[in-house]
């Protein structure tokens, strides 16, 4: 377990996809974690209230202020995998080199057919994005459940772990396209993830971190911008974003004292200034 | 060296070593590891060829466009459209779950069905389509010949005015029977509030994404009032930019719902008192002088005091709320802080383009009038109406008519005897359909008055609140006919199966979505052929027709139900101005009329190709000039001159008391036809008895209405509202503990009409006082998925009726907790 | 696990882990075979049973 | 009935007395067996694992007997590497409860990972940056070790000694054994290390996390140093057991002594090193996650009282009486004791294993708690009637302890 020579890792990244969530924006109505199970050919068992065994690569928590009423505010976080760079927790532990940081992408990737399911990555994993197929995948043919499945995304095995891939299957998806139309890049709203795209609210805005052009690129240097457990050193690649204090302290954890709000910080030739919560009269 | 047991020994052992160092052992082991993986259940995914089909989902009103990616005719994936006008991009959960909607067969209905066994087990067999309208279409006829075809009766789940709501309607009057009972929704009370006080009959055109500061009023906004896909993206829009210059949403609701946690401002009335509060703002707005002075001269009536032309003196909107609404009442009525309906008042007033909108959680279920006309004369009093980010004017959707119905003398017979329900009687003058009332009457009577029901994209049995009487009433009703392509709660109870298509199979129009500013009109496309042998209702029912007589036959000279579509839909090319293209960079709350994009069709065909290849049309509204209101006054009515007619003529025969009596209002002969608050609405019923009050509430993730919750929809669900198989009880800490409850604890929630058996769920934003039930659980059919999760709060409601509405009060049932 | 499985690379890191491992397992091997001969040696007399 | 098969001038219970001693490890053996099937054919859905307690009481069990096992290897490089004879007298004991607590943990983790089918990709596709696999390396090699190490052991028996071949190959594996147990001492000191390691590499669980010496955190050696510390004591512990059920002396004092003497010493270095760990931890890596110590417990079943426990009861106070000779001397003492010593190991193990899961890291998320299925627990016994099961058999047929002859003469 050593830790690798980051200068050696960014020759030659060319991208780096990532996520930001704005967390005002979102209204907790999980369309993003239907698409996303929709999209990833995600088992659905008949109890799905088990929560620490159902599958949801995309997870809604609800946070609340705890204040109370009519003071309460509640909140949502979607959790996809962070697709931590550069040392993600999960890889470095892996025994199976099932899973891994795709240097050129940043995708942390997981192969199904390699994994042995030690979970050891579980163990590993502070934000609980990864989920071990504790039951055989639940699609009754008699049901006719198994036609909408996509053979895009190849179905698990029971006694493996899976996880979030950000879709990856969309980005060959993308690359082939271009590949046939002879381009060499691709465009930046040819990829995105189920999430993103489903969302009502467009709160997930999905790119490559590394292309100045791409909005992500953009929004991860607003003021509001954080990111879960930064503090851990994982460099996750999904950010967030939101104006309310009390959102924001649930992002990390804080020492007494240390959380420090945002007071007129300058992005885009605006000020920004976030506060405690909902507005009171 | 002889073979003996030793050697053997050592052959076989050297030859075990041996093969160890080829290759072989790795090649197996790996195979084994691959070859485990074939199991049967593993589900093997078909490849072939990928394509996007273009539809637009029609599972709630809210006509979202949607794209199905498809592999050969397999459906895989539901996205959104970001070619379409309600919805750029953007989905909702139930949207996006759909497939499991078209392909779960445990949950639909593969064929026509007949009834086996006993009522209500849900045992059927298949029987041919022939039959099944041969069986119906006999029975209908034989009440006919009886002359008694008012005992034929249809519930209809469609939006008001799609063609499938028309043809019910006409085949209702072709067969005689005036009981045609509509399943209730929000857009009763609006279309009934926008009757009153602006004279016309179309939804609430709520001009959201251009509104500065929007007041709802109990509106879910992120629970799936109104559009759901439109409303989110404008939540979306809301967001963007800068805290100080984005739009203000103000939240108007006692529980702390996504919306209100998620607004700008929340104020928690005692539910019920809206409209109280609503009128405590107008007071604070008239008294600081804050109203648009000019919009009131002008375009309204009934604001100051007026005399009437024999010479009474009428008290005026103002005069009442002045008298009547002071902060300080509204206060104690509401449980609102005086200063908070102060400042509100300032803020919505001061804004530059404020809207009130009024709504109860999503649109499945009606507001009340009163309610509403209290909120509406808010955005009169600060003139936004007519006005960009207020309440638009625009014309109804100019759908073509179908030509009139000739009836038999049996059928005029039957049309001209009374409804069932006693909509539009002296009690509910303006109703047009009371489904609670049916119910009622079908089982206050010894033998029901009905003989043959037929349901169309409705679930009574679960989705009415009426503490489980529609259950009573079908179990009463000799012949119950489904044509839902769902294994529901009422199909459960039915004799006679006759599938619909759904959305993804079938030919359907999305006719104006709740609440959006412009008239709008699509197509759905059948993105697959029929996966079962089912048939579009609209058909089913024109062959349903056929089968009764030659009469009824005769009304529907249409080859298909696609045909119908079409003759309506030539209306909305000969209105003109119509639009089909839609450009993100051009939202059509940007357009003007005129200006902006071509019509983009030529001729009529051109126009129709475009509908059914998932194209849609639609009109932008700009502000009109000259006369706006269609009301007797000709004006924005804070004093509605048709709520008072009927009143003095339903007053000739009994006395004014009683007639208002009759109609639930408690106030005087003026006040009457002005909105104002009733207090019986917040207040029935509670006593020592039942102490607390329960209100169900909406997710949007959670389906309610008729259609089932695609399973995916429960991976979004808490364990803190379904564990296992039990549903959750939203309560305050503090009411709580009054009962020494704790979090998880089982408790009956019992009401005067019924009790069901929830666990506690502490939640600091429920209002002390009140216990929340989540809509949308307690199935007693459909699959393991759904059947039996939880329980259904419409099972213990005590509804009363809303004033001069007559639509239920579902919002106040008094109950008490009994710990288990 | 050898030069020929993909995951290899040829770093230090693969060299002393794998290094180290081939080296114990050599020992190991080394040992049993020693032992393995020596007894059949002596098992066929051509040399003497040591007791102790 | 099986007195040829008994070892030479001693005295073994009637075989029907044996057999009924062997029924309960039998019926735990099948429990075992019945839940390894259904483990193996459902799927670990039988199981109360989850996707939050990814490891459980398998993985406790696991790093349990591997830790007690530790006595294998440090007694062989006692005896072998350093030259202490006396302990001659217990190494046989020492390496039959080596080789159960491991082949006994193997059994375990084939039927805890979810594709067992699949074990070997952690040797075929080894990700040499994981410490587990580390861990399997050491491990199976050692395995391999401490069979060689047995083999001569069985081959001592009374039937076997009589084939010549047999006999020779005992004696030849016998005069290179200091080479294996260097070997095994090699290997045991990585995966017992890197056992630590696998947790203290977690940098994301600040539970666990540990900063340390290169690719290694302090875990690592302290995991070292606690295993080596716990394994003699456990060692004395099952001497203890078997004298105390056979009624009858079976190793000397002095080696029993030295054992504990030792023990006592590397618990004590130990425990100043884990001190020193954790007050590192609770002023380095706690506070850098922004929590504080007490913030681990502030709710879920599992207090602040288990590291009370682990240091304070089952540490310090162990050590004190190993380490004064009075109370080493005084049987009761020792194996109370060792008890203390070896209930300290485990619980080390517990809460670097389950307490770690059960915490949340996300400050949105909840803590949890876990209680294992019938199906875990038979599976965790059935090492336990393995063990039992296999040590009486190599007791009753094969001469483990060199000097009972002489310590029980039994008059022919």
């Amino acid at each position: 377990m050593k830790k690798e020579d980051h200068g050696k890792e960014e020759q030659g990244r060319r991208y780096k996809y990532g996520m930001v969530i704005d967390l005002d924006k979102c209204t907790g109505c999980g369309t993003c974690m239907v698409a996303c199970a929709a999209e990833n050919n995600v088992s659905v068992r008949p109890d799905q209230s088990d929560k620490e065994r159902t599958i949801t690569w995309m997870r809604l928590y609800k946070i609340s202020n705890g204040k109370s009423f009519p003071h309460t505010e509640i909140s949502y976080f979607p959790r996809p995998c962070m697709h931590c760079d550069h040392h993600p927790p999960c890889v470095s532990v892996c025994v199976s080199t099932a899973t891994k940081l795709d240097f050129n992408t940043g995708i942390v990737s997981q192969i199904y057919t390699r994994c042995i399911g030690c979970r050891y990555c579980q163990a590993a994993c502070p934000y609980g994005v990864r989920y071990f197929n504790w039951w055989d995948t639940y699609f009754p043919k008699d049901k006719g459940l198994d036609r909408y499945l996509s053979p895009e995304v190849s179905p698990r095995m029971r006694g493996v772990v899976e996880k979030c891939s950000f879709c990856h299957h969309r980005l060959m998806r993308a690359k082939n396209q271009a590949y046939a139309e002879g381009r060499r890049e691709i465009e930046e709203k040819e990829y995105t993830t189920a999430c993103a795209e489903a969302c009502p609210v467009q709160a997930i805005t999905f790119g490559d971190l590394n292309n100045p052009d791409h909005k992500v690129s953009k929004l991860i240097k607003h003021p509001f911008t954080f990111r879960l457990l930064e503090r851990l050193g994982t460099e996750p690649k999904v950010y967030y974003r939101s104006s309310r204090d009390w959102v924001r302290k649930l992002g990390d954890n804080f020492l007494p004292g240390e959380y420090t709000p945002v007071v007129n910080q300058t992005w885009m030739e605006e000020e920004w200034s976030t506060k405690p919560g909902r507005d009171e009269f | 060296m002889e073979l003996n047991r030793r050697n053997f020994i050592k052959f076989l052992v050297g030859g075990v070593v041996g093969i160890q160092a080829t290759p072989l052992p790795w090649k197996f082991t790996d195979d084994v590891a691959i070859w485990t993986q074939n199991w049967p259940w593993v589900p093997d995914l078909a490849k072939g060829e990928f394509s996007e089909a273009k539809s637009v989902c029609n599972l709630c009103p809210g006509g979202c466009g949607i794209s199905v990616r498809k592999v050969d005719d397999r459906a895989i994936k539901i996205d959104g459209r970001t070619d379409y006008p309600m919805n750029p991009g953007g989905i909702c959960p139930v949207g996006a779950g759909g497939l499991q909607l078209l392909y779960d067969e445990t949950l639909r209905f593969t064929g026509p069905m007949k009834r086996v066994g006993m009522r209500g087990k849900g045992e059927f067999v298949r029987i041919p389509w022939d039959e099944a309208f041969q069986i119906l279409g006999d029975r209908i006829s034989g009440l006919r010949r009886k002359g008694v075809p008012e005992q034929v009766a249809a519930i209809d789940g469609n939006p008001k005015g799609t063609t499938m709501s028309v043809l019910i309607d006409r085949f209702m009057q072709a067969v005689g029977s005036p009981n045609y009972v509509r399943t209730s929704s929000i857009e009763d009370t609006y279309r009934l509030g926008n009757f009153l006080m602006q004279g016309s009959e179309s939804t609430m055109a709520y001009d959201l994404e251009n509104s500065d500061y929007v007041l709802s009023f109990g509106c879910g906004l992120l629970e799936g009032w109104g559009a759901p896909g439109r409303v989110m993206n404008a939540w979306g829009l809301w967001h963007e930019g800068h805290p100080d210059k984005r739009t203000t949403i103000a939240q108007v609701e006692s529980r702390a719902s996504n919306t209100a946690s998620k607004a700008d401002y929340w104020v928690a009335p005692v539910p019920g008192t809206e409209g109280a509060l609503a009128l405590g703002l107008a007071h604070v707005i008239i008294k600081e002088g804050l109203c648009d002075e000019r919009f009131l001269n002008d375009h309204t009536f009934g604001f100051e005091d007026w005399d009437s032309f024999e010479g009474r003196l009428h008290s005026g909107f103002k005069t009442m709320v002045l008298k009547n609404y002071s902060p300080q009442k509204v206060a104690e009525i509401t449980g609102v802080e005086r200063e908070t309906i102060v400042s509100l008042a300032k803020h919505f007033a001061g804004a530059k383009a404020p809207v009130a909108i009024y709504g109860k959680g999503k649109d499945g279920q009606n507001g009340s009038l009163y309610e509403f006309m209290a909120v509406h004369s808010l955005n009169a009093l600060v003139g936004s109406i007519n006005r960009a980010g207020g309440v638009l004017l625009p014309d109804a959707l100019p759908l073509s008519p179908l030509p009139p119905v000739k009836t038999d003398a049996i059928a005029s017979e039957g049309l001209r005897g009374p409804r069932l329900d006693a909509a539009g009687t002296d009690h509910y003058p303006f109703a047009h359909s009371l489904i609670n009332n049916f119910a009622d009457a079908v089982v206050s009577k010894s033998k029901s008055p009905i003989d043959t029901l037929l349901v169309f994209s409705a679930n009574p049995a679960f989705t009415v609140p009426d503490g489980g009487n529609f259950r009573d009433a079908l179990k009463r009703i000799p012949f119950v006919v489904s044509f839902s392509p769902y294994r529901d709660d009422t199909a459960h109870m039915a004799d006679l199966i006759l599938p619909d298509c759904t959305f993804l199979e079938k030919r359907e129009d999305v006719v104006w979505p709740v609440g959006l500013q412009y008239p709008f009109y699509a197509l759905t496309t059948p993105v697959v052929s029929p996966v079962y042998d089912t048939r579009n209702a609209g058909d089913a029912l024109m062959e349903l027709a056929n089968a009764v007589d030659k009469t009824v036959g005769g009304a529907f000279p249409w080859e298909d139900y696609e045909a119908v579509v079409k003759v309506r839909a030539k209306g909305l090319f000969e209105a003109g101005g119509g639009r089909m293209t839609y450009e993100p960079s051009n939202p059509v709350w940007k357009q003007t009329e005129g200006k902006g994009a071509k019509p983009g069709y030529g001729d009529f065909d051109e126009m129709w190709d475009n509908l059914l290849a998932g194209g849609f049309w639609y009109r932008p509204v700009n502000v009109k000039g000259g006369s706006l209101f269609n009301t007797p006054s000709g004006r924005f009515e804070f004093f509605s001159k048709k709520i008072a007619k009927t009143i003095e003529s339903a007053s000739s025969q009994s006395t004014m008391e009683t007639t208002l009596k009759q109609m639930g209002i408690s106030v005087g002969e003026d006040e009457a036809c002005m909105p104002h608050y009733e207090a019986a609405a917040s207040e029935a019923g509670r006593s020592e008895q039942y102490p607390l009050r329960m209100m169900p509430y909406e997710m949007i993730n959670l389906a309610s209405g008729w259609i089932p919750s695609p399973p995916f929809l429960y991976k979004t669900i808490f364990d803190h509202q379904l564990l296992k198989n039990e549903s959750f009880a939203a309560i305050n800490p503090v009411t709580a503990a009054e009962y020494q409850l704790k979090e998880g604890d089982r408790v009956a929630v019992k009401s005067p009409v019924g009790k069901v058996t929830v666990r506690i769920n502490l939640f600091e934003g429920a209002m002390p006082g009140i216990v929340y039930l989540p809509l949308g659980f307690g199935h007693t059919a459909y699959d393991e998925f759904i059947k039996g999760k939880g329980v259904n709060p419409n099972s213990i409601v005590l509804a009363g009726k809303d004033p001069l509405s007559g639509g239920p009060v579902w919002w106040n049932t008094p109950v008490r907790l009994i710990k288990v | 696990m050898t030069p020929l499985s993909f995951e290899w690379q040829w770093n230090i890191e693969y060299g002393i882990f794998f290094g180290l491992l081939y080296v114990a397992l050599g020992i190991i091997g080394a040992g049993l075979t020693v032992v393995f001969i020596k007894t059949v040696l002596q098992a066929l007399g051509f040399m003497r049973e040591r007791h102790f | 009935m099986d007195s040829p098969l008994l070892p030479h001038g001693v005295k073994r219970c009637s075989p029907w007395v044996f057999f009924f001693w062997t029924l309960p490890w039998l019926a735990l053996l099948a429990w075992g067996g019945l839940s390894a099937f259904l483990c193996l054919w459902k799927g670990l859905n039988q199981t109360n694992m989850s996707n939050v307690f990814a490891f459980a009481l398998w993985i406790v069990f696991d790093l349990a007997v591997i830790a007690l096992g530790a006595g294998a290897f440090f007694t062989g490089f006692l005896t072998y590497i350093i030259g202490k004879k006396e302990l001659k007298n217990v190494i046989n004991t020492a390496v039959i409860i080596g080789f159960i607590c491991y082949s006994g943990a193997m059994a375990m983790l084939g039927i805890d990972i979810g594709q067992p089918i699949r074990g070997w990709f952690i040797f075929w596709h080894a990700n040499i940056h994981s410490m587990l696999v580390e861990v399997s390396f050491c491990i199976t090699c050692y395995l391999v070790v401490l069979l060689i190490e047995f083999i001569p052991i069985i081959l001592e028996n009374r039937k076997l000694e009589e084939i010549k071949e047999l006999r020779m190959f005992g004696h030849n594996l016998h005069e290179v054994m200091a080479m294996f147990a260097a070997t095994g001492t090699f290997l045991s000191f990585f995966h017992q290390g890197s056992l630590g390691g696998m947790f203290g590499v977690m940098y994301a669980r600040p539970f666990a996390a540990r900063e340390g010496f290169y690719i290694w955190p302090w875990t690592f050696f302290l995991f070292v140093l606690s295993a080596i510390a716990a394994g003699p004591c456990f060692t004395i512990l099952c001497t203890k057991l078997t004298e105390f059920l056979t009624r009858k002396k079976l190793v000397p004092d002095n080696a029993i002594q030295l054992l504990a003497k030792i023990s006592a010493w590397l618990l004590s270095i130990y425990l100043v090193l884990k001190i020193f760990d954790y007050l590192g931890w609770m002023y380095g890596v706690v506070p850098r996650a922004g929590l504080t110590f007490m913030d681990f417990f502030k709710e879920g079943p599992y207090g602040v009282w288990l590291i009370v426990l682990e240091m304070i009861f089952c540490g310090i106070l162990p050590a004190v009486i190993l380490m004064t000779p009075a109370a080493r001397k005084s049987q009761p003492w020792l194996i109370f004791a060792c008890l203390l010593n070896c209930t300290g190991i485990v619980l080390n193990r517990f809460l670097f294993i389950v307490v770690t899961l059960a915490i949340p890291v996300m400050p949105f998320d909840r803590f949890w708690s876990y209680l294992p299925t019938w199906q875990e627990w038979g599976i965790g016994l059935a090492v336990v009637g393995y063990g039992f099961l296999l040590f009486s058999l190599a007791y009753r047929y094969l001469p483990v302890f060199p000097k009972e002859r002489e310590l029980n003469p039994v008059a022919e």
